[in-house]
């Protein structure tokens, strides 16, 4: 396991590098100026640069950026521009809505993807399977912003049931946090999960096809049993690896989820941010992004070798 | 159909007109046809035939296995006084695994991976009703049973620890869980080595007789049959051709298929001047089958009759039947053909060798290492040398995984030297730099041993063709020319070069092969188990024609092979390999007529003959081969040697010094401390924890 | 010597690879899939054809219900909905048969470097990875906000985020055919680098980057709405289905409509070329 | 405002919803992210009434300007506390006076107080302030220069201590999220205010602000865009607070073909369906007008507010005496949805006149950048949400109107034009220079004003009492729950 880390260390620091530069010059690139954001469209050009001297925004890119680099390396993300906040603590504020969002979402993706995928690889009736085929077609079809809105129209406007917008936490009230969370969790799983069934029944259909399958059949196993035992459990990598795959695209897609039904969480952050081009927010939000991925991806590469005797970490 | 019937005691199975088909895309296609036979307590029914010609799907039919989206059509299968044809799923899964059990072709493949091997044997029981205590218990007594040493270890270990000889006995105690009485055996030796598959073999002999089982053993070596059977079905294109006991059957066989399958392998012990009789043609696809008799394309006494109808199984002999018209007509057996063609007489040219090799080693785990250490060297190939001379055949031979294939990967540049020289056409090429590369292109060529695999399935005969042909700088309409002698020079003709390799049978493919190794017009082809994934009757006919070329262009070749006995039939020379070391090495009359080392002897002695005659006691290795790894020390062999220190405690020297190559007094080098010792057969089977 | 039997075969006038992609199409999926895909083009790249109007009339009937004047209704300017949507649909269709080439091309040579040289290979690789970390929309938004809103600036978002996927695929069919015996064989004799890449690896590379490129012309029209939802996307009065959607959601709750149309159109695109994607997949796998 | 009919009670929590966040850091300025809270926990000197625009006192008792206009005597009340429970002094003010005329505070009518003199603190309740010139505007700087704790002012910026002398104190601020404010228990005057606390929610979608006013979840919610408030026009649960709003004006610059010809500037003028405007993108809520001035303010002119009518055909004969027929006419317009839906009215009203219009959208940040730097090409629709300024303060606060406007317009007539109106003293002369200035823009038509719209806030009737200033800045200060 060690070694695995250590021989996994090299590229991942090597992606860290590369995305920091971009996500600090990416933004920089565009035009706009944080200060801007802070003086206002109405203020006169003195009065902006006035604010930018303030703001510590006149040393050279090399200069920022390496300042940066070190007070990262120091645990400091520095201080948001627009709201004078040390970057940490904003985006610690932020996290539980996220965090909540994107583990009730991925929830309803594994339940919802699996009950689908064994469905439809289990399922011997030929139209049952079509129907259950063109349910899944259309859930891949649908993203999360448009089964959103549909969901908003349905039950939040035609038949008003669930809160269409806003939040609250989970910590405070469980209850009603929970029917805040439901439908925005459930527009981001459902597109992914879809995908998800896609994969499992891709991969069962295929383990099937294997011999042990036909030993065990051999032996007498029962359905249920063969599936649970034998199908599943050889199928459970590629399912995996797709989670560990959409995983981060939640995180993506909680972006546009969080504008449609109005939670305050990273997203919301992340895109406030990049109006107010306020950079260190957007660099840490970018920079934590992409090491979620990379930790993700390791992390499911470890489940699969937990799941598979024949896969050894050392290796 | 009452033939069978004079037979006095009552069948355990009885299938009667068995047919099953597949649904296609386009049409429904009958895979097997009427197919009838009966299997009688204590007796081991083999069943027989090519690749395709319905072997499995018959046996999966019995047991309401066949895989999507096949179908039994009619036909009944007795079994106990009961129709299993019909059956609910729920009364067939009382019957599965419990009264009639299945042993896999492929033993890779037939264990669920992420389950323990103890667990996977247990599920037999418990899916049966066991208690999970009673059916560990019972797990326990079947490994032991089946021959898996250290049984408390092992029972927890997953199937990807066991060697390939291991797992085949783990299968077989998941078989026999419950005890059934009929057990179903789909080709159960055929992905191993000979020395396991004599161990394989053996086991289930002692099982049939200490359990009182039947065995249905499918298989397509004739050898196999001879060993292991009492009874013999012969099948071609999804039906049955012939039926009768195997003694019967092989003395006087009533069909000419029958016949020409007995015919077309080489024997070990054959005169080696003729050619072998191939069977022309290949073996039918279901979907277009001959009309009439599937065989009259191939058959050389076909008459009219057989092009139109279908010839019946009919009883010729007692007990005995045929279906084939001309032999019904006579009610002779198949006359015994005409002498193979002597071959021409052998070129030999220069006495320089083309391919030296001296002390070669190469190490197959380079370049795995991580960023932080090196990975540990393994020498699949520690130390060979051996040379070719033009015209001159070396055939070698050894277990699966002792190196063969490394070995000629590392002559051809494909895997990096490690150490040691080799010599191509009077030039060191060891530093395979690109002027050496050049050298080895233009001499030695390679024949690969998937004729499937060899050939990309995108690109034309005429564009793979081309592309070896523009290496040799041959380009445009003279390619084109060539390409069609190149064609013409392996059997196969002008039409096939706008085909795509799945337009061809597996050996047009290998012709194919063959002809895109000739292309550059090399003086060495190293062959690497060149027909060991083809039919026995295409396999004589890659052989012959093997043979034809090397006498006409004066090719050397590298011959690697495991079947013994198409190594000696091809070679001039033969060297025997065991964990990436020769063990034996002379003229192919030396190795076999005398064979000094164990484990030349071993091999020869496990490997199957197709006659009766030869039924004698064989050599069983114990164990596997270890892993190249952690190879053992002093004699490699020393862990599994019938003669060595496991069974002659006194014999140290074996684990201390390692044997070098030397002459031995028969004329041929042995690498064994105790060369040319006589041989105990029928050593314990244990099998050596691996 | 026997000679096998073969029956004369007529030269083929085009691969077999090609034939099996028509293959794809004789499935009911297939058939309904294309038939879906030539009808929406059409409609959509005959828009001028058929609207010559054009998607900019404008008129004081603002927020209508749909009626059989206009299938849709007509937006906040009075303008119709459904002419609107066709547009938007010929827009988006326009991009994507554009972008998705490109990044399917760029995609699978970036993916296809390592054929020449390994390290660039697996350096090419990791940054792909970094993309792929990167919060989808973010980078969309960065890459919008350095170039400006516009036609350039989604294609290249586009082109961008199809890269790792295409990127990753050919890779593993380097890899992998790497492996096989034919290019092993291509290698012992003697053929250059290039050529195994050319003849051997990129044919066999084409069948998945074909089923990908099905699949990613959906998430391209989807990064397209997305961007446009958050105001990113083509500028105003160029409509497409994302700045359709962008403005209906202001009145959703008054004509719901304005977001029903273009979500409806673009289920049906995402439908008809998932369908593609799984019916060339189906062909492709068949072994 | 609704009358109060109730009988107001003490105590209860309500939660209003805001599209943009707070900004701490610009309690001087005019920010819609403020507007809603600020003038709940900070009070400036004098307040105007929104109906009569007539000045009252808050925080002063009484001034005094001098008859030369160059100086003012201010008395103070004394029984106001901040938060700290500190008690607020004459040199208070004048920090904040002060405050306001620091570039960096980037308030809009800073330049008012960079006119002083000096400030002079006569006693802890009384100061006096001298002017470098008369200022008619001075009370536009006293309405919005909060008064603030020059113990604590630095501690505003992350929102920690936002120290003011209003009815409620600032307790918390989540970033992005919101904002809550607490009673101040020692208010002067003891019975006020009513409720216990205010939460201000971010919610920056609109369409997600009226679901949330519509669950009860907020009962109020402001910078609704004007599509979501027009549902609300005839429901009697809820009513619209009208005062101050936005000006949304297209600007050209003078000095780019082809709007060097004052002929193309004019047919703008005539091509523009400003009622089509306010009726499709504004749903009818807002009042079409040629004039940036306050509807109603002293020097409105009605007929000068229609000097331009829609007259298509006269603006077709202008472009085309003018000789700029099928001139590309490439418009800034920031990504704000009610500018894009001008633009596309306005790009079609041109086209119908012979010009070419083409959309060059930018993002809010680049283009408010380039709009403070005055780069903004030859044409753009801005925003300016400073209805409710006086005429004196707009002409230097608007972008659009003052010195560097990105019409990059200037002239000596100008120049006298806008003194004068400064100059003013007396509504009479007000009402005289205005108009006088305003038949000067109207000819020059450099940036054309095309709608203003009232501050776009609605409340629910479950709470009585609210408030607003001139500039549609929200007091609380009596708001209370209705049973
Ligand atoms: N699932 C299937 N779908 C379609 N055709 C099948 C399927 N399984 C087997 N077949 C066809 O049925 C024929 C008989 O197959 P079968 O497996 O019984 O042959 P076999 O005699 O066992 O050959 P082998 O020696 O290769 O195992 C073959 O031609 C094969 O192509
Ligand atoms: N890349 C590798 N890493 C580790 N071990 C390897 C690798 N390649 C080959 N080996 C090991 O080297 C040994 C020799 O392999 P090789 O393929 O040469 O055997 P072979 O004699 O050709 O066997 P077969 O008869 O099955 O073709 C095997 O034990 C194999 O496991
Ligand atoms: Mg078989
Ligand atoms: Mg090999």
């Amino acid at each position: 396991m060690l070694t695995f880390f250590l021989k996994k260390l090299p590229s991942v620091v090597m992606v860290a590098i590369a995305s920091s530069v971009i996500a600090f010059v990416l933004p920089r690139l565009a035009p706009g100026d944080p200060a801007v954001a802070l003086a206002g469209s109405d203020a006169s050009p003195e009065q902006l640069a006035a604010v930018r001297d303030q703001l510590g925004l006149n040393g050279s890119l090399y200069e920022q950026y390496f300042h940066w680099i070190w007070n990262l390396l120091h645990g400091d993300l520095g201080r948001s521009f627009a709201m004078r906040r040390p970057v940490a603590t904003l985006i610690s504020s932020r996290l539980e809505s996220t965090i909540e969002l994107a583990a009730l979402a991925l929830v309803l993706m594994i339940i919802i993807g699996f009950t689908l995928g064994i469905l439809s690889a289990t399922l011997r009736n030929q139209t049952t399977k079509a129907a259950l085929d063109v349910v899944n077609t259309i859930c891949l079809a649908t993203p999360p912003f448009l089964t959103g809105l549909l969901l908003i129209l349905l039950l939040g406007i035609a038949f008003p049931i669930l809160p269409v917008s806003g939040e609250m936490g989970l910590l405070r009230d469980p209850v009603k946090g929970l029917q805040y969370l439901i439908l925005p969790a459930f527009a981001l799983a459902l597109p992914q999960a879809a995908v998800v069934a896609r994969l499992l029944a891709t991969a069962i259909n295929s383990v099937r096809g294997e011999d042990f399958i036909d030993l065990a059949k051999a032996k007498g196993v029962p359905p249920g049993r063969l599936m649970r035992r034998h199908l599943l459990r050889n199928s459970l990598g590629p399912a995996i690896v797709a989670i560990g795959l959409r995983a981060g695209e939640l995180l993506g897609g909680a972006i546009v989820i969080e504008a449609i039904f109005a939670r305050n969480g990273l997203g919301q952050l992340a895109v406030s941010s990049v109006q107010n081009r306020d950079y260190l927010v957007l660099q840490a939000l970018i920079l934590g992004a992409v090491l979620i991925a990379v930790l993700i991806q390791l992390l499911s590469e470890i489940t699969i070798a937990a799941l598979d005797p024949r896969i050894r970490l050392e290796g | 159909m009452t033939d069978i019937a004079v037979q006095s005691v009552a069948p355990l199975l009885n299938v009667e007109g068995l047919s099953a088909s597949f649904a296609g895309r386009h049409a429904t296609i009958r895979i097997i046809d009427n197919v009838s036979f009966e299997v009688k307590p204590r007796r081991v029914l083999g069943i027989v035939g090519e690749s395709g010609s319905g072997k499995s799907v018959t046996v999966r039919s019995i047991l309401d296995m066949l895989r999507n989206p096949g179908r039994v059509d009619s036909g009944t299968v007795m079994f106990n006084g009961r129709d299993l044809v019909g059956l609910p799923e729920a009364e067939m899964r009382k019957i599965r695994g419990k009264r009639i059990a299945m042993v896999f072709q492929d033993p890779q493949a037939a264990l669920n991976p992420v389950m323990t091997v103890g667990e996977q044997i247990a599920e037999a029981l418990v899916v049966h009703g066991a208690s999970r205590a009673a059916a560990r218990e019972r797990a326990f007594e079947l490994l032991r049973q089946v021959g898996i040493p250290d049984v408390e270890r092992n029972f927890d270990q997953y199937p990807h620890q066991f060697s390939g000889g291991m797992r085949q006995r783990v299968v077989i105690a998941i078989a026999l869980a419950n005890k059934p009485s009929l057990l179903i055996a789909d080709e159960p030796t055929t992905a191993l080595d000979v020395t396991i598959q004599a161990q394989i073999l053996r086991l289930l002999c002692d099982l049939k007789d200490e359990l009182g089982l039947s065995i249905i053993m499918i298989t397509h070596d004739m050898g196999v049959v001879a060993e292991l059977c009492d009874d013999l079905v012969v099948m071609y294109g999804g039906r049955v051709v012939e039926r009768g006991t195997v003694a019967d059957v092989f003395s006087a066989p009533r069909h000419p298929y029958t016949a020409a399958l007995l015919h077309s392998v080489p024997r070990i012990d054959s005169n080696t001047g003729s050619q072998l009789r191939a069977i022309p043609g290949s073996p039918p696809t279901p979907a277009r089958l001959p009309s009439g008799c599937a065989f009259h394309p191939r058959c050389r006494f076909a008459v009219e009759r057989c092009r139109s109808e279908v010839p019946r199984l009919e009883e010729l002999a007692p007990a005995h039947s045929a279906a084939c018209w001309v032999s019904a007509a006579d009610r002779m057996s198949v006359p015994p053909e005409e002498e193979g063609l002597v071959r021409k007489a052998r070129r030999t040219l220069s006495a320089n060798p083309i391919l030296q090799i001296e002390d070669l080693r190469t190490d197959v785990n380079r370049g795995s290492g991580s960023f932080f250490s090196k990975a540990k060297p393994i020498f699949a190939v520690d130390g060979i040398s051996l040379e070719i001379r033009p015209g001159e055949t070396l055939g070698l031979v050894g277990e699966s995984g002792c190196g063969k294939s490394t070995l000629s990967r590392t002559i051809v540049g494909i895997s990096p030297v490690a150490g040691g020289k080799i010599t191509v056409a009077g030039r060191d090429v060891s530093a395979m730099n690109p002027e050496d590369r050049d050298t080895i292109v233009r001499t030695i060529q390679y024949v690969f041993q998937d004729p499937f695999a060899s050939l990309n399935p995108r690109r034309s005969i005429a564009q793979s063709l081309g592309e070896a042909l523009g290496v040799a700088g041959v380009n445009g309409e003279k390619a084109r020319e060539r390409s069609v002698e190149l064609l013409l020079r392996v059997g196969l003709n002008e039409d096939f070069l706008e085909r795509y390799p799945y337009e061809l049978s597996g050996g047009q493919r290998q012709r194919v092969g063959i002809a895109r190794a000739l292309a550059t017009e090399p003086k060495l082809l190293i062959c690497d188990e060149p027909v060991s994934a083809l039919d026995v009757s295409i396999q004589a006919q890659i052989i012959n024609l093997l043979e034809e070329l090397r006498d006409e262009l004066g090719l050397a070749y590298l011959f690697i092979a495991h079947d013994l006995s198409v190594v000696r039939h091809i070679s001039d020379n033969v060297a025997v390999m065991y964990l990436g070391k020769i063990v034996e090495m002379g003229t192919a009359e030396q190795v076999y007529g005398s064979p000094q080392h164990p484990y030349t002897a071993a091999l020869i002695s496990s490997t199957p003959e197709p006659a009766l005659d030869a039924r004698q006691e064989k050599i069983v290795l114990a164990g596997d081969m270890p892993s190249p790894a952690n190879p053992p020390s002093g004699c490699r062999f020393r862990t599994r040697c019938p003669i060595g220190p496991a069974y002659f405690p006194e014999r140290e020297i074996c684990s201390t010094s390692s044997p070098n190559l030397k002459e031995t007094a028969t004329g041929q080098k042995a690498a064994c401390h105790f060369a040319g010792t006589p041989i105990k057969a029928g050593t314990r089977d244990e099998a050596g924890n691996g | 010597m026997t000679v096998p039997q073969s029956k004369p075969m007529h030269r083929r006038w085009f691969n077999p690879s090609i034939a099996r992609y028509m293959e794809a199409f004789t499935t009911t999926r297939g058939i309904a899939a294309l038939t879906a895909i030539i009808l929406i083009s059409a409609l959509a790249f005959l828009a001028p054809v058929v609207f010559p109007g054009g998607y900019d009339v404008q008129s004081r009937e603002s927020l209508r219900a749909p009626s059989f004047l206009h299938f849709f209704g007509t937006d906040e300017l009075g303008r119709d909905l459904f002419v609107r949507s066709i547009y938007g649909l010929r827009s988006d269709l326009a991009l994507v048969y554009f972008a998705v080439p490109v990044s399917m091309v760029a995609g699978t040579l970036l993916g296809l470097i390592g054929a020449v040289s390994p390290r660039l290979g697996s350096f090419v690789q990791r940054c792909l990875d970094i993309i792929v970390g990167f919060p989808g929309l973010i980078l969309g938004i960065c890459v919008v906000l350095v170039l400006g809103a516009g036609w350039t600036a989604l294609l290249v978002v586009i082109v961008v985020s199809g890269l790792p996927g295409f990127g990753r695929l050919a890779r593993a069919t380097l890899l992998s055919q790497q492996q096989r015996e034919y290019v092993i064989a291509a290698r012992t004799l003697g053929v250059g680098k290039w050529q195994i890449m050319v003849r051997h690896i990129l044919p066999n590379a084409v069948d998945p980057i074909i089923v990908q490129g099905a699949v990613f012309v959906v998430s391209a029209i989807f990064i397209e709405a997305a961007l446009s939802i958050v105001g990113l996307g083509l500028q105003p009065p160029e409509p497409s289905l994302g700045t359709l959607l962008n403005n209906g959601i202001r009145y959703i709750s008054r004509a719901p409509t304005y977001v029903l149309g273009p979500t409806v159109i673009l289920i049906i695109v995402a439908l008809a070329f998932s369908m593609l994607a799984d019916a060339l997949n189906a062909t492709v796998n068949r072994k | 405002v609704r009358a109060d009919d109730g009988k107001p009670v003490r105590g209860g929590t309500i939660t209003v919803s805001q599209t943009a966040d707070a900004q701490p850091r610009n309690i001087l300025t005019l920010r819609a992210g403020n507007s809603p809270w600020v003038k709940n926990v900070f009070e400036t000197l004098t307040q105007t009434d929104p109906e009569t625009f007539e000045v009252k006192p808050l925080l002063a008792k009484s001034w005094k300007v001098a008859a030369d206009g160059l100086s003012m005597d201010i008395v103070l009340r004394d029984d106001v506390t901040f938060h700290t429970g500190r008690k607020m002094t004459a040199e208070d003010i004048k920090f904040t006076l002060e405050t306001m005329a620091l570039p960096e505070t980037a308030a809009q009518v800073g330049f008012i107080a960079k006119e002083f003199q000096s400030i002079d603190v006569t006693s802890a309740t009384t100061l006096t302030i001298k002017f470098k010139k008369p200022l008619a505007n001075i009370f536009d700087l006293f309405e919005e220069a909060n008064v603030i704790d020059k113990e604590t002012y630095a501690k505003r910026e992350d929102g920690s201590q936002v120290i003011g002398t209003g009815p409620f104190k600032f307790a918390k601020w989540s970033p992005g999220a919101s904002i809550m404010l607490e009673r101040y228990d020692s208010y002067r005057d003891k019975s006020l205010p009513y409720l216990d606390s205010i939460e201000f929610a971010v919610i920056t979608d609109s369409t997600a602000s009226v679901s949330a006013l519509r669950s009860g979840r907020s009962v109020m919610a402001t910078g609704l865009s004007q599509n979501d408030l027009v549902e609300f026009t005839n429901n009697p649960q809820y009513q619209f607070v009208n005062s101050g709003g936005t000006i949304f004006p297209l600007g050209v610059n003078v000095t780019k073909a082809p709007f060097d010809k004052k002929e193309v500037r004019q047919a703008l003028g005539y091509a523009i369906d400003r009622q089509r405007i306010n009726d499709q993108v504004f749903g009818g809520i807002g009042v079409p007008t040629d004039l940036f001035w306050g509807v109603g303010s002293p020097g409105y002119g009605k007929d000068q507010a229609l000097h331009y009518g829609y007259d298509p055909k006269k603006a077709k004969a202008l472009v085309e005496k003018a000789g700029a027929t099928g001139a590309k006419v490439p418009i800034v317009v920031p990504s704000i949805p009610a500018n894009r839906s001008i633009f596309e009215i306005v790009q079609n009203n041109l086209k119908e006149i012979g010009l070419a219009p083409e959309a060059v959208v930018l993002d809010v940040a680049d283009f408010d950048k380039r709009q403070v730097a005055g780069d903004l090409g030859p044409a753009f629709i801005l925003i300016h949400g400073q209805v409710g300024f006086s005429t004196a303060t707009l002409l230097s606060s608007l972008p659009s109107l003052r010195q560097g406007n990105p019409s990059g317009f200037w002239s000596d007539q100008y120049a006298t034009l806008r003194n004068a109106v400064t100059a003013a003293n007396s509504p009479e002369a007000t009402d005289k220079a205005v108009k006088a200035l305003s038949d000067y823009m109207l000819d020059e038509a450099f940036s054309l004003s095309l709608v203003q719209t009232p501050g776009q806030t609605i409340l629910s009737d479950t709470v009585k009492g609210v408030k607003a200033t001139l500039r549609s800045q929200m007091l609380f200060g009596q708001a209370y729950l209705a049973e």
